[in-house]
């Protein structure tokens, strides 16, 4: 993952875990999601949705960190995160 | 019971029209960041949201007040302000924002804008500045940075524009910040902190405007603008207003740069008719008595 | 009784409106009459020609502007030249004795001149020779009861300034009754 | 409802019509008041500047017209009475609020004190030239009220009428004075707070989620809000739903517009308010509105010693326009006399009522002083030929 600093207490440091919901039909396809995850988990998909944009998809499920950056972001409101109970540290 | 597990909502859905969704703003505009800005900086702000109340002018911008799920009013172009001051001095335990483009707040409602910094309405005022008039396909605005290109400056912008932060800091608003869209966390904490601000409070909110300014000088996708705009600009937060000026393509500053104390207009008043009238004087505010 | 057409004129600040005013209000409100008093209104707001109109009746009053006055009263020269020929030929003009320099009257006219600003400074405050004025109209005419007047006064002027004003509108009120007394003026 | 007696002031004065419609506002219950300053009206709100803080209530004096015409919409949504006040130059600026109140169905009251225009024209002097404009000045079709006081003591008592209608039927009104009527001093005689009948805001009984902002009740006025409780409303000036929601299809214009037109014409029985003075059995009619009134009356005096059967009608409400009586009295009498002061306005409707049943007359004035009444009683006496 990219970090912008490394934490001084990162062997401790647990990582949240998110589950990403995508409202599909809401999505223009700007791509700000994909382009500002810091965990790169989205993609834009090749499917259309029913205003024939590229809706993102999830790449890396486990990936999300539940940073909830995609869901401030989205001009749309069309991408939100729910947070999964479980937790990783950082250096798994 | 029924197997399927309920759907989780955005958790936004409280707090917009759903009912209204797709909004009409294009493809990689940055105005639903802004509001989703917004929404977050609602749920933080401890105040009771029945009492908050958004105004909107004309414009893309103008038309968040037809999506935020508050008492919302979409006014006249230019004067939201004024509309915002009626409802402020009518029941001042409102909070009332003001949401809108750079056209609405600094052209036509320029007037309406520095006469309400200059009394301290007690109001926040969130403008989009995308540097054109979008809605109505891309002409020069006050904002349009010197040589950029507008339906209505084919062969480049040659007015000076208007640096929003300055006007008003100039006019004696008491806070005042700038953000892109992109500082989603930073703007957020800007709203917080205007909103919290007894006073005339103002956020500017740079944006990406795809459809138009974006194609029309050759600046790529609205994604492509959003990032130059955030990663060519320099946080400095205090920094002189005389100094923030937007140069085309350019690095520009963006940060807190007013939060100073004065006060609003309706403490004048009280004080003032207090002073001048002693006992007589039936004060003003607080809670709404005249039902 | 028909409706009298009074004119008062001067130059703004000597207090020609609030002279029309008192008159209206005393008619109007302490005894029992109707009154309309118009202004004229001009750009000029100090120094220049003023006057304020009033009609005062037993009867509604229907047009609402003074067109022959009956009654004139004027405390300055400009206000003579400009208003004077406007006078109903039995007209009654009152002046102000040491600021109008009148013209041999018209045959009918009956004139008479009080020298207001003087005995308001004998007072202390010239500002109060508009009320002396009043007080002299009220004598000289006899169309509204001196009560009537001294009430309006009393209510009209600033807080704190009514026994100067009275004092005003009485010297004014006596100087027209001596006038009269003395047979210079019709009872 | 009775009125809060903080702002009546009960007793009698002498007041010109300015101060008068001031204290007419007050009684009503007004408690906002934003203007700006221009002449013949500035008495109105410098009073209210002088009285509100005693009374409760706030006066804000704007950066212009346009300004202080959306303050007051702003300020009646939130729940007070509001008015704004100003002549004919300010009255062109604020057209754009006037349609948005029409279009929000705001309650407040736009005072005009008229002079002698077009634009700057007649700063201190009359005129009754603004009439269409009031009718029709903003853009878009809609139908408002409008009244004209022709004394201080009617600038007092109309006002309460004007506030009463605003609220009654959501709608801006327009109290149409004149510099003649503004300026002009008389007796004004203020009742006491118990004997001053005020319409309350008309709220809706319903809770948000059932809610519909723009639904009306049978009498084509929907029940209103007030910001701040709870019901997270919208409205636009665009064409809107019953929701308050934007919808852009001629479906929806015609179901908005036709009843915002309806409102005032289906309930015009209800406001308009005139008199009548010996019109059974009248050869000529005169029909006046506002200070022309009490000039006509006199013409009407001068033409009765004559012998002429003559009845007198005047118009306090002139908007809605008084159709069905014109109706009925144009089959009963020969000739009608309208003496304005401009070239023709409101006449031009009581041709339109009249239908050529019989002579309409205009006696035309342009204004910067009344009519003499000989120049209507001339037209009366044509008439009657």
């Amino acid at each position: 993952m990219k970090l912008w600093r490394t934490p001084l207490d990162i062997d401790r440091l647990k990582i949240p875990h998110g589950e990403l919901h995508i409202i599909k039909d809401r999505c223009k396809g700007c791509g700000f999601c994909v382009e500002y995850c810091p965990r790169e988990v989205l993609e834009l998909s090749d499917e259309f949705n029913i205003k024939g944009y590229h809706p993102p998809y999830v790449k890396d499920e486990e990936g999300c960190a539940d940073c909830r950056l995609c869901e401030a972001i989205c001009p749309e409101f069309a991408i939100f995160v729910t947070t999964k109970e479980e937790v990783e540290s950082v250096e798994s | 019971m029924n197997k399927e597990r309920l759907k989780p909502e955005h958790p936004m859905e409280a707090l917009l029209r759903m009912d209204r969704m797709p909004h009409i703003w294009c493809p990689t505009c940055g105005i639903g960041t802004a509001v989703s800005c917004f929404i977050t900086a609602l749920e933080k702000i401890d105040y009771p949201l029945d009492k908050v109340v958004v105004v909107s002018g004309i414009g893309c911008t103008g038309r968040v007040a037809g999506y935020v799920k508050l008492d919302s009013f979409h006014t006249t172009h230019g004067r939201p302000i004024p509309f915002a001051t009626g409802l402020k001095l009518g029941n001042p335990e409102l909070k009332v924002v003001v949401f809108s483009g750079d056209g609405d707040i600094v052209a036509i409602g320029g007037n309406h804008f520095i006469h309400a910094a200059r009394r301290n309405i007690d109001i926040t005022v969130i403008c989009v500045n995308n540097f054109n008039y979008a809605m109505t396909g891309g002409q020069v605005a006050p904002t349009t940075p010197l040589t950029a290109l507008a339906t209505t400056s084919p062969y480049g912008c040659f007015e000076t524009p208007f640096s929003i932060p300055y006007l008003a800091d100039s006019c004696g608003a008491v806070y005042v910040a700038r953000w892109t869209a992109l500082h989603i966390r930073r703007l957020t904490k800007s709203m917080v902190e205007a909103l919290n601000k007894p006073g005339f409070s103002v956020v500017e909110v740079i944006c990406p405007c795809s459809t138009l300014y974006a194609r029309r000088n050759k600046l790529g996708t609205g994604l492509d603008l959003m990032k130059f705009y955030h990663e060519s600009s320099v946080i400095k937060h205090g920094a002189d207003t005389r100094e923030l000026d937007i140069e085309f393509q350019k690095p520009m500053v963006v940060g807190k740069f007013v939060d100073r104390e004065r006060p609003t207009f309706l403490e004048s008043w009280n004080a003032q008719m207090k002073k001048a009238l002693g006992e007589k004087f039936q004060p003003y505010g607080g809670s709404n008595e005249h039902d | 009784m028909s409706t009298t057409e009074l004119k008062i004129g001067g130059f703004g600040g000597q207090g020609v409106i609030l002279s029309g005013i008192i008159i209206g209000k005393a008619a109007t409100i302490f005894d029992n009459k109707s009154a309309t008093l118009t202004q004229s209104f001009g750009p000029e707001a100090r120094g220049s020609a003023c006057s304020a109109q009033v009609l005062i009746s037993d009867d509604q009053i229907l047009y609402p502007y003074v067109t022959v006055p009956d009654i004139m009263v004027v405390m300055s020269q400009e206000a003579y030249t400009k208003f004077e020929p406007e006078l109903d030929e039995n007209g009654l003009l009152l002046i102000e004795k040491d600021l109008v320099k009148p013209k041999k009257p018209r045959e009918k006219i009956k004139q008479f001149a009080i020298p207001a600003t003087r005995i308001a400074e004998e007072l202390g405050r010239k500002i109060v020779l508009n009320i002396v004025m009043v007080g002299f109209f009220t004598a000289m005419t006899g169309i509204i009861s001196a009560k009537a007047m001294r009430e309006a006064v009393k209510t009209t002027v600033p807080k704190g300034t009514e026994e100067l004003n009275l004092k005003a509108f009485d010297r004014g009120y006596e100087y027209g009754m001596n006038l009269k007394k003395k047979g210079k003026a019709p009872k | 409802m009775k009125v809060d007696p903080k702002g009546v002031l009960t007793g009698s004065y002498f007041l010109d019509g300015d101060h008068a419609c001031c204290e007419g506002a007050l009684a009503a219950g007004c408690r906002f008041a934003a203007g700006y300053p221009i002449t013949p009206s500035t008495e109105v709100v410098e009073r209210f500047a002088e009285r509100i803080p005693l009374v409760g209530g706030i006066f804000i004096q704007m950066e212009d017209e346009l300004a202080s015409s959306i303050a007051i919409l702003g300020a009646s949504w939130a729940g007070l009475k509001s008015m704004t006040v100003t002549s004919g130059p300010g009255f062109s600026l604020m057209m754009e609020h006037i349609g948005l109140g029409a279009m929000l169905e705001t309650p407040c009251v736009f005072v005009n004190v008229q002079r002698g225009g077009p634009s700057t024209g007649l700063p201190t002097l009359p005129g009754q030239a603004d009439m269409m404009q009031a009718r029709w000045g903003s853009h878009g079709d809609y139908e408002l009220i409008s009244l004209c006081p022709n004394s201080p003591q009617e600038c007092f008592d109309f006002m309460i009428d004007a506030f009463n209608l605003s609220e009654r039927y959501r709608v801006p009104v327009m109290f149409m004075m004149d510099e003649c009527v503004g300026h002009m001093t008389e007796k004004v005689v203020i009742p006491p707070a118990d004997q001053i009948e005020v319409v309350p805001r008309r709220y809706t009984t319903l809770p948000p989620e059932e809610y519909l902002p723009f639904k009306p009740d049978p009498d084509l006025v929907p029940p209103m809000v007030k910001v701040g409780d709870g019901y997270r409303f919208h409205v636009t000036g665009l064409t809107h739903d019953e929701r308050g929601y934007p919808v852009m299809s001629a479906e929806c214009q015609e179901t908005l517009v036709h009843r915002l037109i309806d409102k005032i014409r289906r309930n015009a029985r209800d406001i308009w308010i005139y008199e009548e003075d010996q019109v059974d059995g009248a050869e000529v009619v005169v029909i006046s509105y506002g200070i022309t009134h009490r000039v006509a009356l006199r013409a009407v005096q001068m033409a009765r010693e004559k012998g002429l059967k003559v009845g007198m009608m005047r118009l306090i409400v002139v908007w809605p326009f008084p159709e069905e009586r014109i109706r009925q009295l144009a089959d009963k009498v020969k000739a009608f006399v309208m003496p304005e002061m401009n070239y023709g306005q409101v006449v031009l409707e009581l041709e339109r009522c009249v239908a050529g049943k019989a002579k309409v007359l205009l006696a035309p004035h342009g204004g910067g002083t009344v009519h003499k009444p000989e120049q209507i009683y001339e037209r009366i006496m044509e008439a009657a030929k």
